[in-house]
């Protein structure tokens, strides 16, 4: 069973855990090739950003541009795709507890 | 092509065709979700009504209600994710830009006013 | 050599292109009202509108974008939202105001009145921007704006003690009206810093091929541009404070600038007025049609290009063709062309901060830039015109409503 | 278009109540002006289609410095300033008359 989801529309969704709790907002979506040599993309990472008052004015791009000249990285969480449960694109909900999850988001 | 960001990379860039003719921004994305799959990147959206629902509900509202009036409908070009070849300052399709819908608006401009009024028509640079 | 022409022909832009009927207005309405005091205001205009359209300049010279591309790229559409329709709404307020200038240029030359000549104006102009490409737009006006050198002639005639204007270009607080100084200072500011013009300036750079080979060419073009265009405005303001203020003459009516250089260039200063008056403003026409027109072609991505056939880029096109006939309507119906213009002006200051904010992220952002970002003497430039945009948007509306009457 | 209502809100701000001393310093503004013009004028500097367009402007200023002045609100010393400057502007727009003939 298939379905489709806006990106544009999921971005700056609230996730939030299995609990119920805010864990923070998606700024961006990774996509890498499927197979090796083939034209498909899938998506591999949401990355999640615990917004604060310029992202709300400004977007992901403003707080990640900013944070990566003053101050590094933003505070986020990279949630690999299984992580995600999208069966209601309106509000994205967590599939495991945050602790569970990977660590914190590293500096690249 | 490694990692791609959709969000900062795709989403609003600018669309080019084959011939470098601009056709509009990538207004919305559309991924594919699949049961025990990794989400697949289906399909990149251009369209006013796309750019509406992004404002918010008041503009999308706003905007189908100048659509009923002036009786058109909003003209939504779908582009499947395999057609995008290069991604850079532009993103570049694999496509003849004239055989969508993305330059509606552009030909029927073209054909109803400019080409009417002299020194509108010519394919060359001025 | 072709470089050096390219540089002379920026400087030549900037002079020609920085007179309009704004900064004639609120230049020739701080000097009557404030002397020179208010040339800190002029000068504070130019050097912000320096640094505004050197990085607006660089900006596309490094990354093949314009300013908009930019906004909507990096931004996202909600962000976009925000410059495109405060850009619309201040451009096509502004160009309306250069219609009428044009309009009573002509009234006051020939006796016809200026609701008569919006349409003619508002045809000429579009016929040129159908038919001409960017170059004949960008260096035709300029060159033609040349005429308001003489505001500079018109100065030195009458002999001001230059030390007095020197002192001007300090800020001091006003001996009286407080409000009203403030106001003016504003609108001066507005009439200097418009965003139609780094737009038009960094959609310029894209049409004339611009790389990271010009980047010095925008420097110095920016810079001299700047330089002079701004001593222009402050000779304005100086004639105005040696004509007007010892006459307790305010500027309430265009029609009254008609005699401003006179004392000092006779006959000759009233013909070289309405010139200046009118081909500036009709420069200044031609390119915020064009600029009302890349910033919706290059928001929405439409084909864009000045030097294309009409019918290569017709949204680009038709939106011109509209935009010109739209703004000569307020003129056709005799608005109040001074009001309209002081309007415009504090609506421009108060827009700033919607162009200039990103523009300091922009300005920093490595994958832009590459290593052309911003250094710490342009970022404390930028940073502080955005901390001042900012303080002008708060200011801006009380300010019309106590200064503005 | 939300620009109709916002230049209807900024024309509300923008002429806020007439205020009789303002209005008497643009009566002085208008008489200088129009001495300015008739100096002009005289030695042959503006045309006299231009000195015609300024008689008409200042003949504008003076009727509403007149309507000021018959104002119930304003009071009777304003009032007196106002007529006296709204002379004064008569008296140069006179004068300006007589230099195009």
């Amino acid at each position: 069973m298939t379905r489709e989801i806006r990106v544009d529309l999921l971005e700056g969704r609230m996730v939030r855990d299995p609990a119920g709790r805010r864990v923070g907002r998606i700024r961006e979506l990774i996509a890498e090739v499927a197979h090796p040599g083939s034209g498909e993309y899938v998506v591999r990472e949401f990355h999640l950003s615990t917004g604060g008052l310029v992202e709300a004015l400004g977007g992901a791009h403003l707080a990640r541009v900013l944070t990566q000249r003053f101050g590094r990285r933003p505070t986020g969480l990279v949630i690999g795709w299984q992580d995600l449960d999208l069966s209601d694109a309106a509000r994205p909900r967590l599939r495991r507890p945050v602790a569970e999850i990977a660590p914190p988001a590293k500096e690249r | 092509m490694k990692g791609i960001c959709l969000v900062h990379d795709v989403l609003d860039a600018q669309l080019v065709d084959r011939t470098r003719q601009k056709m509009g921004r990538a207004d919305g994305l559309v991924i594919e979700i699949r049961d025990g799959q990794p989400p697949r990147v289906a399909a990149v959206l251009v369209g006013g009504s796309i750019l509406a629902e992004r404002v918010g509900r008041w503009m999308s509202a706003l905007s189908s209600g100048v659509l009923r009036i002036l009786h058109a409908e909003s003209a939504v070009t779908r582009v499947p994710f395999e057609r995008v070849r290069v991604i850079g300052s532009c993103v570049e399709l694999d496509l003849d830009a004239g055989t969508t819908n993305a330059l509606r608006t552009e030909k029927w401009l073209d054909d109803h006013v400019v080409c009417r009024i002299p020194g509108g028509a010519g394919a060359e640079r001025k | 050599m072709k470089k050096i022409a390219e540089v002379a022909l920026g400087v030549i832009t900037g002079i020609g292109g920085f007179l309009e009927v704004g900064s004639l207005a609120t230049s020739a309405q701080g000097g009557a009202e404030f002397g020179f005091q208010l040339g800190w205001a002029v000068l504070l205009g130019s050097v912000s509108l320096m640094v505004l359209m050197e990085a607006s300049g660089r900006l596309a010279a490094v990354s093949n974008r314009t300013l908009v591309d930019q906004l909507r790229e990096r931004f996202g559409i909600r962000f976009f939202l925000a410059p495109l329709v405060v850009g619309l709404v201040v451009s096509l307020l502004v160009l309306s105001s250069e219609i009428g200038g044009v309009s009573l240029a002509l009234q006051m030359a020939t006796g016809v009145r200026f609701q008569l000549w919006a349409l003619p104006i508002a045809f000429l102009a579009w016929l040129l921007l159908w038919r001409g490409t960017f170059s004949l737009v960008e260096n035709g006006a300029a060159m033609l704006g040349l005429v308001s050198i003489v505001f500079a002639v018109g100065a030195a005639a009458l002999h001001p003690r230059w030390t007095s204007v020197g002192a001007g270009l300090l800020p001091t607080r006003p001996a009286h009206d407080t409000a009203r100084y403030w106001y003016l200072a504003v609108s001066i500011l507005g009439a200097s810093i418009s965003p139609y013009l780094y737009m038009f300036y960094s959609s310029g750079a894209i049409e004339d091929g611009w790389t990271t080979e010009d980047l010095w060419v925008n420097r110095v073009t920016s810079a001299l541009g700047n330089i002079f265009g701004g001593g222009l405005a402050l000779m304005v303001l100086v004639v105005a404070a040696l004509v007007f203020l010892p006459r307790h003459i305010h500027v309430d009516a265009y029609e009254q600038m008609g005699i401003i250089l006179t004392p000092a260039l006779g006959h000759q200063g009233f013909v070289f007025f309405l010139a200046t008056l009118g081909i500036t403003c009709f420069g200044t026409t031609l390119e915020i049609a064009l600029a009302i027109a890349y910033l919706l072609a290059q928001g929405l991505g439409w084909q864009w290009s000045e030097n294309m056939r009409p019918s290569q880029d017709s949204r680009f096109s038709v939106t011109y063709t509209a935009v010109i006939l739209l703004c000569a309507i307020p003129i056709l119906l005799g608005v109040n062309v001074l009001g309209l213009t002081n309007i415009s002006m504090v609506l421009t200051a108060a827009s700033l901060p919607v162009t200039v904010v990103p523009m300091v992220v922009l300005m920093n952002d490595r994958d832009v830039m590459g290593k052309s970002v911003n250094g710490l003497v342009a970022n404390l430039a930028l940073i502080a015109l955005a901390v001042m945009s900012c303080a002008i948007l708060l200011a801006a509306f009380p300010l019309q409503l106590l200064g503005g009457g | 278009m939300r620009l109709a209502p916002l230049l209807a809100a900024f024309a509300l701000l923008g002429c806020g109540g007439a205020d009789p001393s303002k209005e008497i310093e643009t009566l002085q503004s208008w008489r200088a002006t129009i001495d300015l013009a008739t100096d002009a004028q005289l030695r042959g500097w503006v045309t006299p289609r231009y000195a015609r367009q300024l008689l008409d402007e200042g003949r504008k200023a003076a009727s509403q410095g007149d309507q000021l002045g018959a104002s119930d609100k304003t009071r009777p010393a304003e009032r007196d300033s106002l007529s006296a400057a709204g002379a004064e502007l008569r008296a140069a727009l006179g004068r300006l008359e007589r230099a195009g003939r």
